[in-house]
């Protein structure tokens, strides 16, 4: 049943299925996004003080940290997938490999946050402020462990039975996805810590 | 079709049902036409013989744009005139100047009407002081509320006055609809809207739901009672005093919550 | 491929030695086309479940409160009373689960899933889609969705009760069997999404070589441009999909303002205030151009099927995919025309009313350019041509019943009465599902490889029409006479009354409907196996999925592939038949002409032309 | 991607790109302590965020590099963002 049986392996775009696939799913994530924005954009108007109260409790310096974490994996995943376009498999093993470091570490720094959250009795359900912290935040967690999983499974998989030959391709896939979960944070950051 | 319109008995339903008839002329006199041609190609233009051929042709640009543009200009048309009457009815800033102003609660499944007493002034809402007991929220303090009166599924207006209603709902959302003043308004929790109407006519009148609010949603009527002034004034003096002691006294803020919506058994009359 | 070839061609004969596994063939397939073929059989169970539910609705509009015949005393303790009849909380739930069934799992999963997934790869001349395993997924969250959706029914409180548009505050403080509706449609719309960017990129990499964009089929176009709207249209609904799962199930306070007085939920516990006409926006910006989502494939559809049938090509091809294309745009900015009554500014009713009225310009392009392709055509009234005939003429009533509900002043009166049912009934299922019918009909022969009952089809087509416009017209003047939606029992009202035997008419006539559909299951199921075995292009059509065997194997076309033409050429003078595949060199073509005039030359010496 | 440039060049861009966006955030965080006014600062919290998206985008992302049309896939879902939320919040509820 492998779809190898193509008669044709066409691309009229000149970009690969791969590639324009996760474009196409990035719309669709920009979109989603904005659902939450939109929302968020309402909501503090609606409720400033509650707004205004809430984003001062949150902790500035943790998530400044944090914004630098994901910036810094997502220049390793940059130079990740260049370095095996290139051929320096060694080089993209420890990029990568610091990714999955960065990931890690911005999820470990998250669930921090939220502890020290619930710890001092925040909750989704204190009110509408921490209601589009959690969510927000909480739906960008789950897109970084939704990176962290492939990057594992590449990571793994250069590791032990070698790759395709196509991996760099997966690699900038991957990589698209990667930069837009940082953008969408580069986002989230300032939305929701500094403006108030 | 149109004949079953529900009697009018507002001054702006006018607008609505002369509209509502010029559409209606429009889309018959389309429909007719586009089905006319439509079954007559569908006769004229049916494989008779095997073997002949269609007519070979692609399109004709010049038809392609005239009724692109055709229709272009009716519905910019349609939209312009709808606007004018939609302004005069929703447009705050063109709202008549009220005669009596009520404001009108609604909850699952019943309406609440509150009239402003013979002071004329509503007593501050705060919506802390919302319960079952006390669906506007009346603060016990405020004097001005003290003669305030609420009436459940039955309104009274005088004829031929401007009547503006102020709407809201305390629990999910509503849709007071008077089918016979062509007044349609949701009812939004946690927010105030304004809708204006004026009654020619006296007499009674339903008052629906519109909005899907639960399974009593079609229990959700009330009566709505267009008398003339006098009999309006004295219908006035009558509830006056009677409703508004027991009211103030049950709205204590403590009880906001406990106490339960007649959410399964609507206690309303039905006829 | 040769293996797959062999085991393919009996794909519906069962019980050969496969080389696939019973498994990977029919359940976990990344073939497009049996995933296509999944998508068609869920939905047409949903269809039914959907259908039966309705014929529930009116039974209780009809006769209010009277026990149901036959089956009332046999139903659940939860659903009906001590006699049988209908209850109030169940009828809320058959109307929201009779909404949500046949949108989000009948009538979007027979055109984008099963027409998209079957036709696009074959017309455009691909193998499969551009990621079968993601295909595969984006089906199997279908069912899963479509289950948990009715799961309802085992929990507490029941199915969800809210109406398929879910408007908080009443679904934020529903039951349990609204959550599952929730979780449900993300679901659903995260199935759509990936549909979405599979067609999207199957469209723009893999068109047989020398295909442009502009000599693809209506079909390919609308469900291209259909995915496009998904991309842009559903992660909105999913996003506010998770909110109001937060409100619901978290106690959250995204829609639910600070001071309700629910006893079903102390608010005491939550500060600041969420905002319920928010929901509407978020769910509208969606869902307006749902509607649009389930309509466009059909028009794509009934645009193949009636150039093919009328034996012309399609008129003004180019203004029919710019139509679409502006449909699409125009369609995402529409969404408050749903919203005119729900408090939010009356500006902005205004700007929507304008906008809602651009949008039905495209849609009278396509209507003219249909009776456009109909002019002076050849029309041979098939099963599939009947069905995209009544498309056209039912979409018009739909479409015009759309323009007075437009009219902001209009609306106050028709919002959330019967005319709106109408208008949905007269566009989704005079519009939509008239055309899955075309084009099941239409493309059953390369699916399944036979033909199928045209004696059936016609009985199935007219008992249909008749009684569709038999249910669906009467609600108009129910709507007129201010007849709410979501009602229970319109006899409480007294202006309603007279209006009840009108109800027992459209009851009588959805009966026969609904029953009427039984002929369609029948006439699929025994073709299928039953059937005349079909020609590779029994239609004489010019679309390259007749190029491949019926059906078609894995990997799909036998033949190397080139796309020399526009989909619509038929009657071509060029050609000697009146059809002209987009797959014929020209150099065929005129090789064509030339045996044949010789032929003909031959002929006419013989007997004196008689000819053609 | 950039298939012009060797390694090096490249990754140095991309080494360029990280420190500009260091320096960015660390530039948000300051503005914040100093108070503009309510809209000044949020003005200038979106425009530090969109400098830095666009970096990301167009170095990070290959954008700067790759077919052109790719672009429609940012601008288009763009657009209606920018839709959604001015309806949304210009002209009120
Ligand atoms: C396939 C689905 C579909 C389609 C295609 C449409 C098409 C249209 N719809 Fe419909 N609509 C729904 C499905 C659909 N709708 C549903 C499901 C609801 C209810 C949701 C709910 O609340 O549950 C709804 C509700 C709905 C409302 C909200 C009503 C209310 O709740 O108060 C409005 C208001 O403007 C509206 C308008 C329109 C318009 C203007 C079109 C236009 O696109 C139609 C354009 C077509 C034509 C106009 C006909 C052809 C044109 C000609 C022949 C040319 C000549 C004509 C003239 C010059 C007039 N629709
Ligand atoms: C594609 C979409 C679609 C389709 C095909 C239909 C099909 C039908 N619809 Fe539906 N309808 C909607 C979409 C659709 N509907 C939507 C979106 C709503 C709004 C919901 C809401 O308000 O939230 C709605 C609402 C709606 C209402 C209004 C309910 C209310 O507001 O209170 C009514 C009332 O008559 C109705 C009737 C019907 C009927 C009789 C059919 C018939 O065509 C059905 C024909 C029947 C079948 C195809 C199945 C046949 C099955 C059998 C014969 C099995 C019989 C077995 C037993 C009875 C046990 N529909
Ligand atoms: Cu209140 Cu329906
Ligand atoms: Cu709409």
């Amino acid at each position: 049943m492998s779809t190898a049986a193509t008669h044709t392996a066409r691309f009229n775009t000149g970009i690969y299925h791969g590639k324009l696939g996760m474009w196409v799913f990035l719309a669709s994530e920009i979109m989603f996004f904005s659902g939450f924005f939109g929302a968020f954009i309402v909501l503090r108007n609606l409720n400033l003080e509650v707004f205004t109260a809430g984003a001062h409790q949150l902790d500035k310096v943790v998530a400044t940290i944090n914004t630098a974490v994901l910036i810094t994996s997502s220049l390793t995943m940059a130079l990740s997938h260049l370095a095996l376009e290139r051929g320096h498999e060694g080089k993209f093993r420890l990029f990568l490999g610091l990714t999955i470091i960065g990931a890690i570490g911005f999820l470990g720094i998250k669930s921090y946050e939220y502890m020290t959250k619930f710890s001092h009795d925040i909750y989704p359900w204190t009110d509408t402020f921490f209601a589009t912290y959690f969510t927000m935040t909480g739906f960008h967690a789950l897109h970084v462990i939704g990176g962290l999983i492939p990057m594992v499974w590449m990571l793994g998989k250069s590791l032990t039975r070698g790759y395709p030959r196509e991996m760099h391709h997966r690699v900038e896939t991957l990589g698209l996805y990667w930069h837009f979960v940082d953008l969408v944070w580069i986002f989230l950051f300032p939305t929701l810590y500094l403006i108030f | 079709m149109l004949d079953w319109l529900p009697e009018n008995v507002s001054v702006f339903g006018e607008g609505v049902d002369h509209l509502f008839s010029l559409i209606y002329y429009i889309s018959v006199a389309i429909f007719i036409l586009v089905n006319a041609i439509y079954i007559a190609f569908i006769f004229r233009y049916r494989r008779k013989r095997k073997g002949e051929r269609a007519y070979y042709y692609h399109g004709n640009n010049i038809l392609e744009f005239s009724w692109t543009a055709l229709p272009f200009a009716l519905f910019l048309f349609l939209a312009f005139y709808s606007d004018g009457i939609w302004e005069d009815i929703k447009y705050s800033d063109k709202t008549p100047n009220p005669d009596l102003v009520v404001e009108v609660m609604g909850q699952a499944y019943l309406w609440h009407f509150r009239y402003p007493g013979s002071d004329g002034i509503f007593g501050r809402r705060d919506s802390r002081f919302m319960a079952t007991t006390n669906p506007f929220g009346i603060d016990p303090d405020d004097p001005n509320g003290k003669d305030d009166y609420v009436t459940i599924n039955s309104m009274n207006i005088p004829v031929n006055k401007t009547v503006l209603v102020h709407l809201s709902s305390m629990d999910v959302i509503h849709s007071f609809f008077l089918p016979n003043m062509r007044v349609k308004q949701d009812a939004v929790p946690g927010q105030w809207v304004d809708v204006w109407f004026n009654s020619i006519k006296t007499g009674k009148y339903e008052i629906a739901c519109a909005e899907l609010c639960g399974s009593g949603h079609y229990l959700m009527r009330a009566v709505l009672t267009v008398q003339p002034q006098a009999d309006f004034d004295t219908w006035i003096d009558e509830q006056y005093g009677s409703v508004s002691a027991a009211l103030v006294a049950a709205g204590s803020p403590d009880q906001k919550n406990s106490s339960a919506p007649a959410a399964t058994t609507p206690a309303v009359p039905t006829k | 491929m040769e293996a797959a070839l062999q085991t393919d061609t009996h794909a519906h004969g069962g019980g050969h030695a496969h080389r696939e596994s019973f498994i990977r063939h029919y359940i976990f397939s990344t073939d497009h086309k049996m995933i296509a073929k999944q998508f068609m059989f869920t939905a047409i169970i949903f269809l039914f479940i959907g259908g039966a539910f309705a014929l529930f609705i009116r039974w209780q509009l009809a006769y209010p409160g009277e026990p149901i015949p036959l089956i009332g005393q046999l139903l659940p303790s939860t659903w009906v009373n001590a006699d049988g009849a209908v209850t109030a909380e169940w009828y809320t739930q058959l109307l929201t689960m009779h909404g949500s069934i046949m949108i989000f799992a009948v009538i979007i999963p027979l055109l984008v899933g099963t027409f998209g997934n079957f036709a696009v790869p074959l017309m455009i001349g691909a193998d499969d889609m551009a990621f079968p395993f993601l295909n595969m997924v984006s089906f199997w969250l279908f069912p899963l969705a479509g289950v948990l959706m009715m799961a309802g029914f085992f929990v507490e409180g029941g199915m969800a009760a809210a109406g398929w548009t879910g408007y908080p505050p009443l679904s934020a403080i529903a039951s349990m069997g609204q959550t599952l509706w929730i979780v449900s449609l993300f679901l659903i719309g995260f199935s759509s999404i990936i549909g979405g960017v599979n067609y999207i990129t199957t469209v723009l990499n893999m068109r047989a070589p020398g295909m442009n964009m502009f000599d693809l089929p209506m079909t390919v176009w609308a469900v291209f441009i259909t995915a496009i709207i998904i991309v842009i249209g559903t992660p909105v609904l999913a996003a506010a999909l998770s909110m109001l799962f937060m409100d619901n199930f978290l106690h959250t306070s995204f829609f639910m303002p600070a001071d309700l007085v629910v006893a079903t939920r102390d608010m005491s516990r939550t500060a600041g205030g969420g905002q319920p006409l928010l929901w509407q926006h978020l769910f509208w910006f969606y869902s307006h151009p749902a509607v649009y989502i389930m309509i466009l494939p059909g028009m794509g559809v009934v645009s193949d099927v009636l150039a093919t049938f009328a034996r012309k090509p399609l008129y003004g091809y180019k203004a029919m995919v710019f139509a679409i294309i502006a449909i699409a745009f125009l369609g995402i900015l529409v969404w408050g025309h749903h919203m005119f009554q729900s408090g939010m500014n009356p500006l902005l009713g205004t700007t929507f009313m304008v906008s809602t009225m651009v949008i039905a310009v495209p849609s009278a392009i396509k209507t003219f350019n249909w009776l456009g392709t109909m002019w002076r055509g050849q029309m041979e009234f098939t099963v599939p041509m009947l069905n995209a005939v009544a498309f056209v003429s039912m979409f018009v009533i739909g479409g015009l019943s759309g323009i007075f509900m437009a009219s902001t002043p209009v609306d106050i009166f028709i919002h959330d009465t019967y005319f709106i049912v109408g208008h949905i009934h007269y566009v989704l299922f005079g519009g939509s599902l008239f055309a899955v019918f075309a084009g099941l009909y239409y493309w059953f022969p390369k699916m399944s490889g036979r033909m199928f009952d045209d004696r059936i089809g016609k009985w199935h087509f007219w008992l249909t029409f008749i009684t569709f416009n038999g249910t669906f017209f009467p609600m108009h003047i129910l709507g007129v006479g201010g007849m709410m939606r979501r009602i229970y029992d319109p006899t409480v009202y007294d202006f309603l009354k007279p209006f009840q035997p009108m109800n027992e008419f459209i009851t009588i006539n959805a009966m026969v409907l609904g029953f009427a559909q039984f002929l369609l299951v029948y006439n699929m199921v025994y073709s299928w196996y039953r059937g005349r075995a079909a020609k590779r292009n029994p239609w004489r059509a010019n679309t390259l999925e007749w190029v491949a065997p019926s059906p078609p194997p894995h990997g799909n076309f036998d033949v190397p592939l080139r796309v020399y033409r526009g989909p619509y050429e038929f009657s071509s003078p060029e050609s000697v038949q009146d059809f002209l595949p987009q797959n014929v060199p020209p150099e065929e073509v005129v090789a064509q002409r030339a045996r044949h005039e010789k032929r003909l030359a031959a002929s006419q010496t013989r007997d004196g032309g008689s000819g053609e | 991607m950039a298939s012009g440039m060797s390694f090096e060049q490249i990754q140095k861009s991309y080494f360029t790109v990280f420190i500009a966006l260091m320096v960015l955030t660390a530039l948000t965080v300051a503005v914040t302590t100093i108070h503009f006014g309510d809209v000044a600062n949020i003005v200038v919290g979106v425009l530090i965020a969109i400098a830095k998206a666009g970096l990301v985008a167009y170095i990070f992302m290959h954008l700067k590099y790759d077919h052109s049309r790719l672009r429609y896939f940012v601008t288009v879902p763009l657009f209606f963002f920018v839709l959604l939320v001015a309806t949304l919040t210009l002209l009120g509820l």
